[in-house]
C-alpha cells in the first residue's frame, strides 16, 4: 500500500542512530531497529500501528468492495448468472463478514490508535505491547477468514450464520469453520484493542484534561472500547458453541437434541446491536471533530454529544430482539423491544440536532473532510428514520428480511459509518503523513460516492417496499410487477450506482496514490484545528510531544491559538501552530523513555492461526499452535516492557540533532 | 500478561487516576469474563432439561463430592489472598509458599475434575450425549481450563520468583494473578449453586 | 463526574498507597474465609434437609452473599479504587441483566 | 487558504436537500406505485392493514422530520458559509433548546408506542381462529397439512404444497415449523412474515377479503436456493373452497391400460414413488404403494402429488405449471371469476410442458440443490432436493403424460 | 560466518528434514508421526532461523573461536535424560503407549535442552552471560513446561485415587487431601527457620506418596458401580413400563427449563389425558404431528401418584421376520412436575397398522391419538 511506503517522514526530527549495545548481546536482543521493515514489524508506537491498522483495513475494503460489486452485477438482471448459487451466498456471507470485521472495525481502530494518544496528550497507549498484539491477531483473523476462499469455498450462512443452517449437514464445507474461528481470533484482537484503550484514556491524559475535557472522538471511542469489551466475550460465546457443534460433535444447535436455533439469534444478536454502535460511532466522534474545526465553532452541546453518547451505548444492550420480531418471540417480548427500541432513537436524535446546532451560526468551510461530514448528517438521518419505522414491529415484520432493510443499514453503516472514516481520511491526513489530501480530488470523490451512494441504496427502499427478500441470487421477472418503474427497474438503477460508487472509491485510492507521490509539503495546522493532535509535528514524533501539554480547556490547542477581546468580546488570534509547537520544542522534556519494539507480540500473534488451522485439519497442529503460544507469553511475561537503557534513545538533552522541523 | 508503557521519566508510577494501569487492565478483563461465563451459564440453563436419551443432572451429580471440591477452592481463595498479603510485605518466603499452596489447592480440584468428568461418562453423559451434556463438559469445562491455566500461572510464578526473573513490581504481579484466580473462584460459586444445588 | 472522582480517587490511593492499610490482617482473612466455609456449608445443607419453599430463594441469597464477600475482602474491591468497581460492577450487572432478559424470553413468553 | 478549495456551496446545499427531499418523496410514492405481487403497501386482509394503518403515519411522520432536519441542514449550509464573516462566538450550547429537542422526539416516539402495542397484541390473537393449517417449511418449499375440520368438509386430513388454500373472509391460523433450516412464512398482502423454525411452533394468522391469488416468498435465509423457495396463498369463497377441499379428499385414480399415462405410472412407480406419495396409487401386485423420503432425503419429506395439476406452480412454487397466457388469465382474473378458474386446475392445453420436462430431466440444473452424490458424505447419504434421475426422453414423455392424469 | 551454535541447529534442522522425509516415503498414512518430526523440524528451524537472525549475537564483536581462556564446560544433565528417555521409550514399545510417550517427553526435552545449553555454551566466553542468553530461550518454555509437570503430578495420581475409591470414599480422600496441603502450608507459615532438607523431604514425601497412591489407583481400576453402569450403559435404552425403573427413573428430575413453543402440552388431570395444541384453545384428544419433523411435547402430571407417559409410533422392521415396537417416553413423575420429552416420528401414521398414541403406562382407556399424516 502507498500507504505503508512513504518516504523518510517528511517533518519528523531526524532520530538519532540505534544505539550499539555495548556488548554481545544474545539470543532474542530486543529489536531496536528504527527503520526497515523491522521498524514496522516489531514495533509497538501506536503511530505506526495505527497506520498498518489502516492499510490492512484499507485492503479488506476493497476485497469487500469487490464483492459487492459482484453481488449487484448478478443482480443487475432478472435470473442472472455472473454468480452460481452457491458462490452468491459466499459472497454476500463474506462482503458483510469483511466490511463489518475487517474494515469498519480495524479503520475505526486505526483511528484511535493514531489519535487518542495525541487527543489526550500521551506518548503511546498504555500496553504497547498488547497493541502490536491487537493487530497482529486482526491480520491472522483476517487471514484465516479469508483464506476459506481458496480451501473449499468460503462461509456460506450469512454474516448473522444463523443455526442451524450454519451445521455441518447444512453448510459442508469449512467455509463456516474458518470463519467461526477466524472472528474468534479478530475477536481476540478487538477485547485487547479494547482494555488497553480504556486503560489509555483513563490513566494517561495529560495534566489537567478531565474527562469532561477530553475531545468528542476520544470520549465516542472509549464508548465504543466499552462496548467492544463487553460485546465480544458474547460472540466468543456463541462461536464457541458453534465451532464446538462443528469440530467435537456438540449438539448446541442441532435440533433432533432438542435444541432451540433461537438461543443462537440470542447470542448473536446481544452481541450484533452493540456491534451496530461499535461501527458507527467513531465516525460520529469523527465529525464531532470536524464540523466544529470547519464551522469555527465549539460543538454545539458537548455534555449532550457525550452523554448522549454514553447512553446509546448503554440502551443499545436492550434492544437486540428486534433483529427478531418475525423470529416468534411472542407478543411480549415484541412489545418490550419495540418500545426500547424506540427509546435509542431520542439519544441518535439529539446528536443529529447537535451536530445541525454546530454548524448553526458558523463560519463554514467547505473542505472535502466538511462535505464527508455533512454528507454523514444528512445519510445518517435517512437510515436513521428508516430505522424508526421498522422499530414498530408490525411494520418491520413486513420490512425485515427485505431489501427495505439492506437499504436501511447501508445508510446507516456507508452513509454513517464509511463518510465518517472518509471525513477523518482527509482531516487527518496530513497529520499522519505530512501531506495533504488533493481537495479537488476529494470533493469530486465525495460527490461520486454521494450519487453513486444514493443510487445504490436509495432504490433498495423501493425494492425492499415492493417485496424483494434479501440474500437471493437470482430475482424474477414473474414477482418484479408491472410498469417502468418495477423492482425489475430499481435493481438496475441500483447496479449501476454501485459502480459510480466503485468509481467514487478509486479516486479516493487515486488521490492517495498522487498525494504519495506529491512533494508539497501540508502547513503545520492546516485547518485551524482544536484539539492536542494538532499541537506536534506533523507526523508526529516518536514521542508525540516534546513537552506534555498542560490542559485547561476543552479544544485546549484553540484556545491556546484565540483568545477573546474582553472590550470588545471578538475573538483573536492570539498565536499561531509554528509558535506553540516551537515553544514546546524549547522546553522539551529532558529523558524521553519509549518502550521497545518486541518480538513477541507477532510470535503470539502467529500461534493463533495455526491453532484454528488445527481444529480445522487436525489436532496435532493446533497443538503446536498452542505450544508457540505459551512459549510466546511464557517469553512476553519475561521480557521487560523496556529494553534496558542501553536501547533507549539518549536523553533528549544530549541529542544534538533535536532542531526544530522545517514548518509549514 | 504484563505490560506497561514506561514513562518513569514523566510519569513515574504517576497516571491520571493513580491506579495501576496492569490492575485497571485486569478488572476490565475481569467485567468482560462476566459475560463471557454469563453465556455459558445461559447456555447451561436452557439446556440441562433437554437430556434426549441421556442421563439427567440429577442421575449423574455427586454433591457431598462437588461440595468438597467447593471448599478446597474456596480455602485456596484464602491462601491466594494469603500470598498476596505476603507479596505486599516483601515476603518472598511467604509469597512462594502460598502460591505454591494455591497451586496446590487448584491442582486437586482439577484432579477431582477430571474425575468427575470420566465417572460421568462412565454412567452415560458423553460431551456428545444430550444438550445437557454439551452444555454442562462446556460450562464446566470452561471454568476447568480457567483454574489450569490458574494453576500453571501460580506454579511458574514461583519458580519466576525464585529466579528473580519478575518484571516489574512483584506484588503487583502476584495481586494480578490472586485477582484472577479469586474471579475463577467466585465462577465456581456461582456454577456450584445454579448447575449443582438447584435441580432443573 | 468521573474527573473529580479520580482526583479524589487519587489521593486516597495516596493514603493508602502502603498495602498494608487495606484493613485485613491475616487473621482478618481467615475469619472471612470461616464465614464463607460456613456458608457453603448451609448451601450443602440444603442437599440433605428439605428447606421446603425457602429452597430457591436461600441458596440464591447465600451464593449472592459468597461472592460478595469474596469480590469485596479478597480481592479487595471493598478497599480499592471506585473505577474497579465500576469496571466490574458494570460487566457483572449488565451480564445479569441482559442474560436474565435473554433467559425471560425463553422461559415465559410464547406465541 | 480559503480560496484554495473554494467551491460553489450554495449549489452544495441546495443540491444536497434537493436530492434528500427528492429521494424522499419518490420513495413514499413508488412504494404504492408499481403493481408488484409481493408489494407490502397493499394489503389485502385485515391483518395486513392492520400493519399498514399503523405504518403509514410512521412514514408520514419519519418523512416530515427528514424534511424538517434537511431544511435545516441545507439552510445552515447556505446561511453560514465562510463569507467573511468574523469567528462565530464559542457557545457550548444551550441546554434549555437541548432538553425540548430531547423531550419532543420522545413524546412522538411514545404516542407511536403506544399504537405499536396495541397492534403487536392484536395480531397475535389466537382465539377467534376459525380454521387451522400446519405449515411446514423445508429446503426448498413448502408442506400444508388441514387437520380435519368438518365444518369445512375437511373429513380426511389434506396434504398439498407450495400453494396454500384457504376460504376467503375466514380467519385462519397458520401454525408453522420447518423440518431442517429456519425458514420464513411471508404472505405480504395478508400478513407480516414469522419464521418457521424447527423445533418450535410459531403462529401466524390470514385473512384474505377477496378471493385471489396472493403472492409469497421465503424470507429467512435458507440455505441454497433460498432464492427459489416461492409460495402462494390463494383465497377461495366458500362453495369454490368446499369443492376444492372435495377435490383433494378424493384418491388418485390409475390411468387406462394401454395409455401413455399408464406407461408413465410404471416409471412413477419405478422412480419417483420413492419419495413423491400419491395417494391411491397402487403396486402392480395391489398393494398401496408408499412414499419413503425419509430414507432418501434430509428433511425427510418430498411433495405429495396427488393433486398435482390442482396447483398452478410447481418445484417450491418456483415454475408454473401454467403456460404464459394461462397464467396470466388465472392471476389477473376479477375475484369474482377467480375461484372457477383456479379450481378448472391445470388442463392439457394449459400445461407448461417445457418447463416441466426440463425439471424431469435435470432438477439440479434448474435450482440449486445439494443433489451430487458425491458430496452427501455430511448428510448420511440424503439428499436436500431432487436429484438428476437420468431419465430418459421416452420415460420423460410418459411421466409428464402420468402427472398430467393427477389433477 | 555461522558460530558453532548456528551450524549446529541448521544441522538437526536439516537431519530431521531428512528423517522427515524418509519417514513420509517409508511409513504409509502415519499422520502423527510425520505431524510430530514435523514439528520438530520446525521448532529447530525457527531456533535457527532466530540464531541466524540475531547473527548469533553480533558475532563480530569476536570470540567466534573459543578464546584460550575460556573456562572449561560443566558437566551437563541433558545427556543423561536423553538416554534414560530413549530406554523409557524402549520399554513403552514392550508394555504400554504410555511409557512410550513418557519416554518420548523425557527425550525430547532432554535433547532440546542439550541442543541449547550447547549453543549457549559457545556464544561467548562469559559463563554469567552465556546463562543469561540461554535462560532468555529456554525460560519461556522451562517454567509453563515445569509448572504443568507439577499440575500434573497432582491432577493425573488424584484423579486415578477417586475413580478407585467408593464414592464416600473419595469424598473422604479429597477432604484429606486438601487438609494435608493447607496444613502443610500453615506448618511451614508458622515455621519459618524450619530447614531446608525438612521441607525438602517433606514435600519429595509428600509427591512420591500421591503418585504412588495414583499408581496403586491405576492400577486397581475404576470402582466397581462406574464399571458396570458402563457397561450396562442404562440411558441408552428408556424402560418405558408401568413400573419404576431403577436406573432410567432414578432421581427423576420434574421441571422443564426455559423451553417455549413446543408442538403440545399433554397434561394428565384427575386421571384424564388431554392435549393442548399450542395456538389452539380448547384441549382435544387427537392431535397432528408433522411427520419427520422434530417435536416436543412437555407432558405435566396433575394426578396423584408417579406417571410417565408414553409415545407409541408403530413398528420398524429391524431385519428379515423381526419387527422392533417403536416408543419412547419420559421418567415417572409426580404431582404436579413436567417433562419435556422430543422425538421425530418418520412414518406416517396411515400406513401403519397400529395406530400411533400417547398413553399413561397403568391407565386404561386414556389416550392421545396422533395422527401423523
Amino acid at each position: 500500500m502507498a500507504i505503508i511506503e512513504r518516504p523518510a517522514p517528511v517533518g519528523a526530527p531526524a532520530l538519532p542512530a540505534p544505539v550499539t549495545p555495548t556488548r554481545t548481546y544474545g539470543a532474542l536482543r530486543r529489536p531496536v531497529a528504527t527503520t526497515g521493515w523491522k521498524s514496522w514489524v516489531f514495533t509497538v508506537d501506536h503511530k505506526k500501528l495505527g497506520i498498518m491498522y489502516g492499510a490492512v483495513a484499507m485492503f479488506f475494503f476493497i476485497v469487500g468492495g469487490i464483492e459487492a460489486v459482484l453481488i449487484r452485477l448478478q443482480l443487475a438482471a432478472p435470473d442472472n448468472k455472473v454468480l452460481t448459487a452457491d458462490v452468491y451466498n459466499q459472497m454476500f456471507t463474506m462482503h458483510a463478514t469483511t466490511m463489518v470485521f475487517l474494515f469498519v472495525m480495524p479503520m475505526a481502530a486505526a483511528f484511535a490508535n493514531y489519535f487518542v494518544p495525541l487527543q489526550i496528550g500521551a506518548r503511546d497507549v498504555a500496553f504497547p505491547r498488547i497493541n502490536a498484539f491487537g493487530f497482529w491477531t486482526l491480520v491472522g483473523g483476517g487471514i484465516i477468514v479469508n483464506l476459506s476462499w481458496f480451501l473449499g469455498g468460503a462461509a456460506d450462512g450469512g454474516w448473522f450464520m444463523y443455526a442451524p443452517n450454519s451445521g455441518p449437514v447444512f453448510s459442508p464445507s469449512n467455509g463456516v469453520d474458518f470463519w467461526a474461528l477466524g472472528l474468534q481470533i479478530t475477536g481476540i484482537a478487538s477485547l485487547t484493542g479494547a482494555v488497553n484503550l480504556i486503560v489509555t484514556v483513563l490513566n494517561m491524559r495529560a495534566p489537567g484534561m478531565s474527562l469532561m475535557k477530553m475531545p468528542v472522538f476520544t470520549w465516542l471511542q472509549l464508548v465504543v472500547q466499552f462496548l467492544l469489551l463487553f460485546a465480544i466475550p458474547v460472540i466468543t460465546v456463541a462461536l464457541f458453541l458453534l465451532s464446538f457443534q462443528r469440530s467435537f460433535g456438540a449438539t448446541f444447535f442441532d435440533v433432533s437434541a432438542g435444541a432451540d436455533p433461537l438461543l443462537w439469534q440470542h447470542l448473536f444478536w446481544i452481541f450484533g446491536h452493540p456491534e451496530v454502535y461499535i461501527l458507527v460511532l467513531p465516525s460520529f466522534g469523527i465529525i464531532s471533530e470536524v464540523l466544529p474545526v470547519f464551522s469555527k465553532k465549539p460543538l454545539f452541546g458537548y455534555p449532550f454529544v457525550v452523554f448522549s453518547g454514553a447512553a446509546i451505548g448503554f440502551v443499545g444492550w436492550g434492544v437486540w430482539a428486534h433483529h427478531m420480531f418475525a423470529s416468534g418471540l411472542g407478543p411480549v417480548s415484541v412489545a418490550v423491544f419495540s418500545i426500547a427500541t424506540m427509546a435509542i432513537a431520542v439519544p441518535t436524535g439529539v446528536k443529529i440536532i447537535n451536530w445541525t446546532m454546530t454548524i448553526w451560526g458558523g463560519k463554514l468551510n467547505f473542505t472535502a473532510a466538511m462535505h464527508f461530514a455533512i454528507g454523514l448528517v444528512v445519510l445518517f438521518t435517512i437510515g436513521g428514520l428508516s430505522g424508526v419505522t421498522h422499530a414498530v414491529a408490525p411494520s418491520d415484520t413486513q420490512q425485515t428480511d427485505t431489501y427495505y432493510i439492506v437499504a436501511h443499514f447501508h445508510y446507516v453503516l456507508f452513509g454513517g459509518a464509511i463518510f465518517g472514516l472518509f471525513a477523518g481520511f482527509y482531516y487527518w491526513w496530513p497529520k499522519v503523513f505530512g501531506k495533504q489530501l488533493n481537495e479537488r480530488l476529494g470533493k469530486a470523490n465525495f460527490w461520486l460516492m454521494v450519487i453513486g451512494m444514493n443510487l445504490t441504496f436509495g432504490p433498495m427502499h423501493m425494492i425492499g417496499l415492493q417485496g424483494q427478500p434479501r440474500r437471493m441470487y437470482i430475482w424474477t421477472e414473474a414477482r418484479a410487477g408491472e410498469g417502468l418503474f418495477n423492482l425489475g427497474f430499481w435493481n438496475r438503477v441500483a447496479s449501476i450506482g454501485s459502480l459510480i460508487l466503485t468509481v467514487g472509491v478509486l479516486l479516493f485510492l487515486i488521490n492517495v496514490w498522487k498525494t504519495a507521490r506529491s512533494k508539497q509539503v501540508a502547513p503545520l495546522d492546516p485547518w485551524d484545528a482544536r484539539t492536542l493532535e494538532w499541537m506536534t509535528t506533523s507526523p508526529p514524533k516518536e514521542h508525540n510531544f516534546d513537552a506534555i501539554p498542560t490542559v485547561r480547556h476543552l479544544d485546549e490547542f484553540f484556545h491556546r491559538k484565540y483568545a477573546q477581546d474582553s472590550v470588545t468580546h471578538e475573538i483573536k488570534q492570539v498565536s499561531t501552530a509554528e509558535d506553540i509547537v516551537r515553544d514546546q520544542e524549547a522546553n522539551a522534556d529532558k529523558h524521553i523513555h519509549m518502550p521497545s519494539p518486541s518480538y513477541w507480540p507477532i510470535i503470539l500473534a502467529s500461534g493463533l492461526p495455526v491453532i484454528a488451522l488445527g481444529v480445522i485439519y487436525a489436532i496435532p497442529v493446533a497443538i503446536v499452535g498452542a505450544v508457540i503460544v505459551v512459549l510466546a507469553l511464557f517469553g512476553w511475561s519475561l521480557e521487560p516492557s523496556t529494553a534496558p537503557e542501553t536501547d533507549f534513545d539518549p536523553p533528549a538533552s544530549e541529542d544534538g540533532t533535536k532542531e526544530l522541523a522545517p514548518l509549514g | 500478561m504484563v505490560d506497561t508503557a514506561v514513562h518513569h521519566a514523566e510519569y513515574g508510577h504517576h497516571t491520571s487516576t493513580g491506579l495501576s494501569n496492569n490492575k485497571l487492565g485486569m478488572w476490565l478483563f475481569l467485567g468482560s469474563e462476566c459475560l463471557l461465563f454469563g453465556g455459558l451459564i445461559s447456555t447451561y440453563m436452557i439446556y440441562r432439561g433437554r437430556v434426549g436419551e441421556g442421563p439427567r443432572p440429577g442421575n449423574v451429580f455427586d454433591i457431598p463430592f462437588t461440595s468438597v471440591s467447593s471448599f478446597v477452592l474456596l480455602m485456596s481463595s484464602l491462601t491466594m489472598v494469603l500470598a498476596v498479603a505476603a507479596a505486599q510485605k516483601r515476603d518472598d518466603r511467604g509469597t512462594t509458599l502460598w502460591l505454591t499452596v494455591t497451586g496446590l489447592l487448584g491442582a486437586t480440584f482439577v484432579g477431582g475434575q477430571v474425575y468427575e468428568f470420566t465417572a460421568m461418562y462412565n454412567e452415560g453423559l458423553g460431551f456428545t450425549t444430550s444438550l445437557f451434556g454439551s452444555a454442562f463438559y462446556t460450562l464446566t469445562g470452561f471454568h476447568g481450563v480457567h483454574v489450569t491455566v490458574g494453576v500453571i500461572m501460580l506454579l511458574s510464578l514461583v519458580g519466576i520468583i525464585k529466579r528473580s526473573r519478575v518484571p516489574g513490581d512483584k506484588a503487583e504481579v502476584v495481586e494480578l494473578v490472586g485477582l484472577y484466580w479469586h474471579f475463577v473462584d467466585i465462577v465456581w460459586i456461582i456454577i456450584f449453586t445454579l448447575v449443582y444445588l438447584i435441580p432443573t | 463526574m468521573t474527573t473529580t472522582a479520580g482526583h479524589t480517587e487519587h489521593m486516597e490511593h495516596e493514603a493508602h498507597g502502603e498495602h498494608a492499610e487495606h484493613g485485613m490482617t491475616t487473621i482478618g482473612y481467615i475469619k472471612v474465609a470461616l464465614v464463607l466455609a460456613a456458608l457453603t456449608a448451609l448451601e450443602v445443607a440444603t442437599y440433605f434437609v428439605d428447606f421446603g419453599p425457602f429452597f430457591m430463594p436461600l441458596l440464591l441469597i447465600l451464593m449472592c452473599v459468597k461472592f460478595f464477600i469474596v469480590v469485596s475482602y479478597f480481592m479487595h474491591l471493598k478497599f480499592d479504587s471506585k473505577i474497579f468497581s465500576f469496571m466490574f460492577y458494570t460487566g457483572l450487572f449488565l451480564a445479569i441483566g441482559v442474560y436474565a432478559t435473554f433467559l425471560a424470553t425463553f422461559k415465559f413468553f410464547t406465541a | 487558504m480559503s480560496k484554495w478549495y473554494s467551491v460553489p456551496t450554495s449549489k452544495t446545499a441546495r443540491r444536497l436537500v434537493a436530492a434528500a427531499a427528492g429521494l424522499a418523496g419518490v420513495a413514499f410514492l413508488s412504494g404504492c406505485a408499481s403493481n408488484a405481487p409481493q408489494d407490502t403497501w397493499q394489503p389485502k386482509g385485515p391483518n395486513a392493514e392492520k400493519i399498514d394503518d399503523l405504518q403509514r403515519p410512521v412514514f408520514a411522520i419519519a418523512g416530515i422530520v427528514g424534511v424538517i432536519v434537511f431544511a435545516a441542514i441545507g439552510y445552515a449550509v447556505f446561511k453560514y458559509r465562510d463569507r467573511g464573516q468574523p469567528i462565530p462566538e464559542q457557545s457550548h450550547g444551550k441546554p434549555v433548546l437541548e432538553i425540548s429537542m430531547t423531550v419532543l422526539p420522545a413524546i412522538i416516539l411514545a404516542a407511536i408506542g403506544v399504537f405499536t402495542f396495541q397492534t403487536i397484541f392484536d395480531l397475535a390473537k389466537t382465539d377467534d381462529t376459525e380454521m387451522v393449517i400446519n405449515v411446514t417449511g423445508q429446503q426448498w418449499w413448502w408442506e400444508y397439512d388441514y387437520p380435519v375440520q368438518e365444518q369445512y368438509g375437511i373429513t380426511d386430513p389434506i396434504i398439498t404444497s407450495g400453494q396454500l388454500v384457504i376460504p376467503a373472509g375466514t380467519k385462519v391460523l397458520l401454525r408453522e415449523t420447518s423440518r431442517d433450516v429456519i425458514h420464513s412464512y411471508w404472505i405480504p398482502a395478508l400478513n407480516g412474515k414469522r419464521d418457521a423454525v424447527p423445533g418450535r411452533v410459531h403462529t401466524l394468522r390470514l385473512e384474505a377479503d377477496e378471493p385471489g391469488i396472493y403472492a409469497g416468498q421465503c424470507t429467512e435465509f435458507c440455505g441454497l436456493s433460498h432464492a427459489a423457495m416461492r409460495m402462494e396463498a390463494v383465497a377461495l369463497d366458500r362453495d369454490d373452497f368446499a369443492a376444492w377441499v372435495k377435490g383433494q379428499l378424493s384418491l388418485a385414480a390409475s390411468p387406462a391400460d394401454g395409455t401413455l399415462a399408464k406407461e408413465g405410472e410404471a416409471v412413477f412407480l419405478n422412480q419417483c414413488i420413492r419419495c413423491h406419495q400419491v395417494n391411491g396409487l397402487k403396486r402392480a401386485d395391489g398393494s398401496p404403494a408408499i412414499a419413503a423420503p425419509e430414507d432418501n432425503v434430509w428433511s425427510g419429506a418430498a411433495p405429495n402429488l396427488t393433486h398435482l395439476m390442482s396447483r398452478n406452480t410447481f418445484a417450491g412454487a418456483s415454475w408454473d405449471l401454467l403456460t404464459k397466457g394461462c397464467r396470466k388469465d388465472v392471476w389477473g382474473s376479477p375475484s369474482q371469476e377467480f375461484g372457477e378458474k383456479y379450481l378448472a386446475g391445470v388442463t392439457e392445453d394449459c400445461l407448461n410442458q417445457n418447463d416441466l420436462r426440463r425439471w424431469l430431466r435435470n432438477a439440479p440444473a434448474m435450482k440449486a440443490m445439494y443433489a451430487d452424490p458425491t458430496k452427501l458424505e455430511k448428510s448420511g447419504g440424503k439428499y436436500r432436493g431432487m436429484p438428476n434421475l437420468g431419465l430418459s426422453e421416452d420415460d420423460i414423455d410418459k411421466l409428464v403424460a402420468y402427472l398430467a392424469t393427477l389433477k | 560466518m555461522f558460530t558453532n551454535g548456528s551450524k549446529y541447529l541448521i544441522g538437526v534442522t536439516g537431519f530431521s528434514a531428512v528423517v522427515l522425509v524418509v519417514y513420509i516415503a517409508l511409513v504409509d498414512g502415519a499422520v502423527g508421526g510425520a505431524v510430530a518430526l514435523a514439528s520438530i523440524m520446525l521448532a529447530v528451524g525457527l531456533l535457527a532461523g532466530l540464531a541466524l537472525f540475531n547473527r548469533d549475537g553480533d558475532v563480530e564483536v569476536g570470540d567466534t573461536a573459543a578464546p584460550a581462556n575460556a573456562e572449561p564446560i560443566g558437566s551437563s544433565l541433558w545427556p543423561l535424560v536423553t538416554t534414560v528417555g530413549i530406554v523409557v521409550m524402549g520399554v513403552g514399545l514392550i508394555t504400554h503407549e504410555i511409557v512410550f510417550l513418557l519416554g518420548l517427553s523425557a527425550l525430547v526435552a532432554g535433547f532440546v535442552e542439550w541442543v541449547i545449553q550447547g549453543w549457549s555454551e559457545t556464544a561467548s566466553s562469559d559463563r554469567k552471560f552465556n546463562a543469561s542468553v540461554r535462560g532468555r530461550l529456554i525460560h519461556p518454555l522451562e517454567f509453563p513446561v515445569l509448572a504443568a509437570i507439577g499440575a500434573a503430578v497432582v491432577v493425573v495420581p488424584f484423579s486415578r485415587i477417586m475413580l478407585a475409591v467408593s464414592k464416600t470414599t473419595g469424598a473422604i480422600v479429597f477432604i484429606l487431601v486438601g487438609c494435608i496441603v493447607l496444613v502443610g502450608g500453615i506448618v511451614f507459615a508458622l515455621r519459618p527457620n524450619l530447614k531446608k532438607t525438612i521441607v525438602v523431604g517433606l514435600c519429595a514425601a509428600g509427591a512420591v506418596g500421591i503418585v504412588a497412591g495414583g499408581i496403586a489407583g491405576a492400577s486397581a481400576g475404576k470402582r466397581d458401580q462406574l464399571v458396570e453402569a458402563n457397561e450396562e450403559d442404562h440411558f441408552a435404552h428408556k424402560e418405558c413400563g408401568e413400573e419404576k425403573s431403577k436406573y432410567f427413573d432414578f432421581n427423576s428430575e420434574a421441571k422443564v427449563s426455559m423451553r417455549s413453543n413446543p408442538t403440545a402440552t399433554i397434561e394428565f388431570v384427575g386421571g384424564k389425558l388431554q392435549a393442548r395444541e399450542l395456538g389452539l384453545d380448547s384441549p382435544t384428544s387427537k392431535i397432528t404431528i408433522q411427520k419427520s419433523s422434530n417435536t416436543s411435547i412437555i407432558f405435566r402430571n396433575q394426578t396423584e401418584g408417579e406417571y410417565r407417559l408414553t409415545l407409541h409410533y408403530g413398528e420398524k422392521k429391524v431385519q428379515e421376520g423381526v419387527v422392533e415396537e417403536l416408543h419412547t417416553c419420559t421418567q415417572m413423575i409426580e404431582e404436579g412436575e413436567e417433562q419435556l420429552l422430543t422425538f421425530r416420528i418418520d412414518k406416517s401414521s396411515i400406513a401403519s397398522k397400529k395406530p400411533y398414541t400417547f398413553s399413561v403406562p397403568g391407565v386404561e382407556d386414556q389416550s392421545i391419538e396422533v395422527f401423523v399424516p
